[in-house]
């Protein structure tokens, strides 16, 4: 009974909705929105401070969700520690993977700066770069470093807070010069999006590679012991 | 020509990523599913490539299939490991 | 804002405002609660005689609170709002007194006397509503207020009760709420206003206005005690004395007979109603209830229960009185409200002393009574023979305008309840009254508290039922002098009728 | 250009479908997450579809970061449910 | 100049970081960090009453490019409960996590730590979602508050607790995928974002009926509406007694705020009757179902949490009233009586949670039929859960009194008496759950009596009690003159 709901009924079911969601999507595609939102959010990179539309977007038309997205990631990663303490380390990698590890994490960390810069021009970005640093952490995990390579709880805690910090700064010392929060002026606009992207690669890296360990970081009590 | 290359090119990409995409969801081995997860994502990535998105194609090659993909290979080795010793678990579970 | 237009809420607020605080105190402040909730009902006395004295003299008391577009909370005076305020007042302060005595040393006085205070607040606020919305507002506050008067001993009887009560005023009080807001959505709001608010809107509306005088009477009924809407009253006897006596005299019946009243004469008008035959379905229900309580009251040999039937029939004859067309039963019917109200104040004390001072809870167990505790005993007979109708006890004067009445309408019938009802109540209550005064003493009583003075029981116990029975007395000795009762329903009459 | 775009967009309903099903009928949290994150890949799907504008003309970059801003959403939200899940394998072996 | 909307999202945040990386100091910062929070968002309704809609396009960049910023009435209405009801339950939360209480697992410090970052998120989600004027950051904002919601209502640690909230947290993005993909539609279709010039272009028709059901299928799931409640009762009724107050009175609530904007905004206008009755249906369903369930609960906060589900459906009862009602004041009454009524449950809910926790912390347990000492020796606590209570069945004079009224009013105006029965039986129904937890408060043994026995946690408690079933009841007209800004009128 249940197989045939899951194997006939529901997928029929959801056939009908999928020919539903097709035709409107066919409706609105061919509708006449136009270019929607593209040729302006186009026409005023330039006064962005970067050249690549994207970055634009993510850190200056609409930092704002970035912003929260930041938080986001933050909320991830306190709900991870809430729930425990991280699962005992893996066994030590092999001789090779410990090679591949030596040779991998300073080439990953190398290209996550890069990313990092060139999101202003061209594909990247902070997000990227994070990931880049993540996937760092995620090495190290792998090849049997039980913290990751991640630091001491404290300068953990101020790493994974960086992103927001710097845009909630950012942000209010613009508020507060009479500009609005989070409007750049265009000469500072670049300098601006850089300081905020790396406190956010950065808070990303280590958010991600903390959210890979799963859980608090075995140090806690040594650190921040009462 | 190329219209027809690339409407080819279109299709082949698109089955390639459905098809990944139900061998993921109808495996029931843990892991094989994560893989062929991560394998989609790869793809996606591919596709989004070449819908002109190179950034949101790094992304997700990084974040989507990288990164998510480690997480839940990680989670596929603990449900492993847990089902092995998870035998002898204990009903009352408190510390 | 004049200080007419703020006496309404002040007189609300004088016994609610202590009463909040009164939650706030610690057990052992025995004295500052006293002082609150004597002060309180000393306060409240004072400003409802400014107002008697105002509404006579022709003053608009009038305060008017917007809750919503459309929606407001109105308090104002009319005669019959100052009536019922008058009645509440006098008796919550002698209640509160009796409430002291009787709760002596007892457990959750604060929360007691909180409780209590806002059930006369509400009480209050019922009386001096001036639209539908402000009465069902006060009507459920005082259903909310009386619950933990009712549970509270904490017995599983008093949780009993107090389910059984909640469970019909809480019903009630939905029925009485859509019958409200239905009148509301077809006239616009209601307010009170002599001779009825329908005007020319009436005919074009009657098949659902008699509907609805009908759910109203039905969410009226429950609290004003009407058969078969009365089971929770006879449950609700297991609170302790003074809440009885609040449930039975001072607030909650009063209360939905008093909305009756309002209902019949400020809402629908009386012509109205007696054109479609509002007044005799009324009537009949009345009729009904008068005979079925009394019947009922016969058999019981629980003291308080004898006495809440009692209160079933009784409450009715106010019901009765405004069922018959015309001025004289309306004074009869009004009237009762106060003489009812004093009357069965007197008896419940006096069911409470014998209990706490005797441990006398069972007619059976009243003989010789009057010997061991001659001034209780003597207030309880005033109010029984009031209660049955005998002169010169207040009771005697309501029964004969509402025969007078009924007569004057051409309602013969009428006349045969109240003879029929009156040789039920001689049945239930004459047994009683021999039993007390002229059976033996018995060896030992129940369970007899230790003697405390020189009095036949504590003096905050034994002067209330003895200063109500004085009223009850005085209220049949002058009802023609200014001022009483009697001469209050009559300008409340004549009014209502416009004649 | 507009049919590129409903091809794909159309591909990416079909992923939200197939997603979709996966995770009602699946128990397993790690095979709901993999539906969960095949679903959102199909909506990033249809958006990334939609800011197509043609090989020659630049995509619209809003909802690019619109999916870029989803991708990272979605890692943050898989890596919460696993640290659920793992809390109550723990639990199980206590 | 200073943006006071997005510093009233600032703020929490700000609050959230500071916390986080002290986490020694959480207790202090993080109550430093509510005053400072409650008073940003209080500042927003203040104004918004006095000066009007408040706008603010971030970024210097305008529409349709920029994310705006907006706070009208209804914005400000809800701001202002929802700050008043986290300042209470941060109060309490600083008194709650700091004593030891049985069956909870993480040592209490940590606990502490792990609320409040976790808390101050929540928050500051909360506010960036009733102040936003874009669809897509909605989207953003949901997924913060779902993340951070669930985060939350785990921290019992109990397994019962973590199991609920892991499967709150699936249905919750569940929810936000499916609204994603209905902004997907709507970008695809309108290319704007921003809900203003959205209502501007918006046409009935397919794409907008697909995108509304897609967006409000989303949401509804969020707000737990008849049949897709089932997440809640379990996880509101296992977390912390503050998490649990706020996840009630505060995380359904504004998916039910939003699905409101929505309406108002955009989709009421160009939406056929039959999908605002469907809406109506679900809410008698939840009615009915969710008071029923509560009578029937043996703990006291898993009836307060089908309570939720049942206080859910009337705000819903709301809508096939305001569509068959004309533009005009019968229609901005009862827009106004739904807010009233939401506001009222959210003040309501949260006393009673609150209230609640005492209750439990104080017995070991939350079992109602073994309650009796507990109740009656805790005079504040079942006085916050009467009044809380009066505001739940709806008695006067409680907010949600003049809502019914207005509702139920225009129920038989318009002929459509089976909301009046629906909502008369729901009434009934929650007398008799309200009046099972009472009814454990009137005990024969006496108890040394006291009324207030922990002032930190009981005050908060009773005020949000009494703001339920007094000062709203009695003072609802300032919610017209406030929603009359950019919302009715």
């Amino acid at each position: 009974m249940t197989r045939f709901v899951s194997l006939v009924l529901l997928p029929l079911g959801l056939a009908a909705i999928g020919v539903v969601l097709i035709w409107t999507f066919y409706l609105a595609a061919t509708g006449e929105a136009g270019a929607r939102l593209a040729d302006l959010a186009l026409a005023r990179v330039p006064e962005t401070g970067v050249s690549n539309p994207v970055t634009s977007v993510l850190l200056n038309y609409r930092a704002y969700d970035t912003l929260l997205e930041l938080a986001v990631l933050l909320a991830a990663l306190l709900g991870i520690w809430s729930l425990g303490p991280a699962a005992p380390g893996f066994q030590r990698g092999g001789e090779i993977l410990q090679g591949m590890v030596d040779w991998f994490v300073p080439l990953l960390i190398l290209a996550a700066g890069y990313m990092l810069w060139v999101g202003a021009y061209a594909p990247g970005g902070a997000f990227q770069a994070g990931a880049l640093l993540g996937s760092a952490g995620v090495m190290l995990a792998l090849a049997g470093y039980p913290s990751a390579g991640l630091p001491s709880e404290r300068l953990l805690r101020l790493l994974s807070i960086l992103g927001i910090l710097a845009f909630c700064l950012v942000g209010l010392v613009l508020m507060v010069l009479g500009l609005g929060f989070l409007t750049y002026p265009p000469e500072l606009a670049k300098w601006l999006i850089l300081l905020i992207e790396t406190g956010a690669t950065l808070a990303i890296g280590v958010t991600l590679a903390a959210a890979y360990l799963g859980g608090r970081p075995d140090h806690t009590s040594e650190v921040d012991a009462p | 020509m190329t219209t027809t290359l690339l409407a080819a090119f279109d299709i082949l990409l698109s089955l390639t990523l459905l098809a990944l995409a139900a061998a993921a969801l109808t495996s029931a081995e843990p892991r094989r599913a994560v893989i062929l997860f991560i394998a989609f994502g790869l793809v996606l990535a591919l596709v989004w490539a070449r819908l002109r998105a190179p950034d949101l194609a790094l992304a997700e090659a990084a974040i989507g299939a990288g990164l998510s993909g480690a997480l839940l290979l990680a989670a596929t080795r603990r449900a492993k490991a847990h089902t092995k010793e998870g035998a002898s678990g204990s009903p009352e579970g408190q510390p | 804002m004049s200080p007419d237009t703020l006496l309404p809420p002040a007189i609300v607020l004088s016994s609610l405002l202590p009463g909040l605080l009164i939650f706030f105190l610690k057990e052992k402040s025995h004295r500052l609660r006293t002082a609150l909730n004597l002060g309180g009902a000393v306060v409240k006395l004072t400003l409802v005689v400014w107002m008697i004295k105002g509404v006579y003299d022709g003053h608009e008391f009038e305060y008017r609170w917007a809750l919503a577009p459309g929606l407001e909370l109105v308090l104002s005076a009319d005669a019959l709002s100052v009536l019922f305020v008058a009645l509440s007042s006098v008796l919550w302060l002698v209640t509160t007194v009796y409430a002291i005595g009787y709760l002596e040393d007892s457990p959750n006085r604060s929360r007691f006397f909180g409780f209590f205070s806002i059930c006369v607040s509400a009480t209050v606020g019922i009386a001096l509503s001036g639209n539908l919305l402000t009465f069902v507002l006060f009507y459920e506050i005082l259903t909310l207020a009386t619950y933990p008067l009712v549970a509270h001993r904490g017995t599983p009887d008093a949780a009993q009760g107090a389910k059984v009560y909640l469970a019909y005023t809480m019903s009630g009080g939905a029925v009485l709420l859509i019958g409200a807001i239905g009148l509301q959505s077809l006239v616009g709001p209601v307010e009170f206003t002599q001779g009825g608010i329908l005007g020319d809107s009436a005919e074009a509306l009657r098949p659902a206005l008699i509907i609805l005088f009908f759910v109203l009477l039905a969410g009226l009924g429950v609290k004003a005690a009407l058969v078969p809407l009365h089971g929770w009253l006879p449950q609700a006897m297991v609170a302790p004395a003074p809440v009885s006596a609040l449930l039975h005299a001072v607030a909650v019946v009063k209360a939905g007979a008093f909305g009756l009243i309002r209902v019949v004469y400020d809402v629908y008008g009386v012509d109205f109603a007696h054109a479609n035959g509002l007044l005799f379905a009324l009537g009949i229900l009345a009729s009904i209830t008068i005979v079925y309580g009394s019947v009922k009251a016969l058999t019981q040999d629980s003291l308080k229960k004898r006495l809440a039937y009692s209160t079933v029939s009784q409450v009715s004859y106010i019901a009765l009185g405004a069922s018959i067309f015309g001025p004289i039963a309306t004074i009869g019917g009004v009237v009762h409200l106060v003489h009812q109200g004093v009357m069965k104040i007197t008896l419940f004390f006096c069911a409470g002393n014998y209990a706490e001072t005797l441990g006398i809870h069972k007619v059976s167990e009243m003989d010789g009574v009057g010997r061991r505790m001659p001034l209780t005993s003597l207030a309880f007979t005033v109010g029984a023979l009031g209660m049955i109708g005998v002169p010169p006890v207040a009771g005697f004067v309501s029964k004969w305008y509402l025969g007078l009445g009924a007569a004057d309408s051409g309602a013969n019938w009428v006349l045969i309840v109240l003879v029929a009802s009156s040789l039920l109540n001689a049945a239930y209550f004459l047994p009683i009254l021999f039993r007390a005064w002229f059976r033996a003493e018995p060896g030992a009583w129940p369970k007899e508290h230790a003697r405390r003075g020189r009095l036949e029981t504590a003096g905050a116990l034994l002067w209330p039922p003895v200063i109500t029975a004085v009223l009850a007395l005085t209220a049949g000795l002058f009802a023609a002098a200014p001022f009483s009762p009697l001469e209050w329903a009559a300008l409340i009459a004549e009014r209502e009728y416009g004649r | 250009m507009i049919s590129t775009q409903l091809f794909y967009g159309g591909g990416g309903i079909l992923l939200l479908l197939l997603g979709l099903w996966s995770f009602l009928v699946h128990a397993p949290l790690l095979r709901k997450l993999i539906a969960l994150n095949v679903m959102g890949a199909g909506v990033f799907h249809i958006l990334v579809a939609t800011a197509y504008r043609g090989l020659d003309t630049p995509p619209d970059p809003v909802p690019h970061a619109l999916v870029l801003t989803g991708i990272v959403v979605a890692v943050s939200a898989t890596a919460l449910a696993l640290a659920f899940g793992q809390r109550l394998d723990r639990d199980d072996d206590r | 100049m200073i943006d006071s909307l997005a510093l009233a999202i600032v703020a929490p945040l700000l609050g959230a970081v500071v916390v986080t990386l002290f986490p020694r100091h959480a207790q202090r910062l993080g109550v430093a960090a509510a005053v400072v929070s409650a008073a940003a968002a209080l500042a927003i309704t203040a104004v918004v009453w006095t000066d009007g809609v408040l706008r603010s396009e971030l970024g210097g960049w305008g529409v349709p490019l920029a994310i705006t910023l907006q706070a009208d009435g209804l914005s400000a209405a809800l701001l202002g409960m929802a700050s008043l009801v986290a300042l209470s339950v941060s109060v309490y939360a600083g008194g709650y996590f700091s004593s030891p209480q049985d069956g909870e697992r993480l040592a209490d410090d940590s606990r502490s730590r792990h609320f409040w970052p976790l808390w101050l998120l929540l928050w500051s989600a909360l506010n960036g979602l009733f102040l936003a004027g874009d669809l897509f950051n909605l989207y953003v904002t949901l997924e913060l508050l779902g993340l951070s919601a669930a985060a939350l209502g785990a921290l019992t640690g109990s397994r019962e607790a973590v199991e609920a909230n892991l499967r709150y947290l699936l249905v919750g993005l569940l929810g936000s995928l499916f609204y994603l993909l209905g902004v997907a539609l709507i970008y695809t279709a309108y290319g704007v974002l921003d809900i203003g010039l959205l209502a501007e272009v918006i046409a009935p028709g397919p794409v907008a009926a697909t995108a509304m059901a897609l967006m409000f299928g989303g949401l509804l799931l969020k707000a737990a509406l008849f049949p897709m409640h089932f997440w809640l009762p379990p996880a509101h009724a296992n977390a912390p007694a503050p998490v649990s107050a706020v996840l009630s009175a505060l995380v359904v609530k504004a998916a039910f705020y939003l699905v409101l904007r929505l309406w108002l905004d955009l989709y009421g206008p160009i939406t056929p009757l039959g999908a605002a009755n469907l809406l109506g249906l679900l809410g008698a369903a939840a009615v009915l179902w969710g008071s029923w369930r509560a009578l029937r609960a043996e703990r006291l906060k898993l009836l307060a949490a089908y309570s939720t589900v049942a206080q859910m459906g009337y705000l819903f009862i709301g809508f096939p009233l305001i569509a068959a009602t004309a533009a005009g004041p019968a229609r901005d009454n009862l827009i106004a009586a739904i807010v009233l009524l939401a506001l009222t449950h959210g003040f309501a809910k949260a006393g009673f949670f609150l209230a609640a926790g005492m209750v439990q912390k104080t017995a070991g347990h939350d079992r109602i039929d073994n309650l009796g000492g507990a109740a009656q020796g805790l005079p504040a606590a079942a006085f916050t859960i009467g009044l809380a209570g009066v505001a739940l069945i709806g008695l006067p004079p409680s907010g949600t009194f003049i809502a019914k009224w207005i509702l139920l009013e225009q129920s038989l105006i318009l002929g459509l008496w089976w909301w009046v029965l629906v909502m008369m039986i729901g009434t009934l129904l929650a007398v008799g759950y309200v009046f099972r937890v009472l009814s454990r408060a009137f005990n024969r043994e006496p108890t040394p009596y006291r009324f207030v026995n922990d002032a930190r946690a009981e005050i908060p408690a009773l005020l949000l009690g009494a703001l339920s079933a007094l000062v709203l009841g009695l003072a609802a007209q300032p919610l017209w003159t406030l929603l009359g800004q950019g919302v009715i009128g």
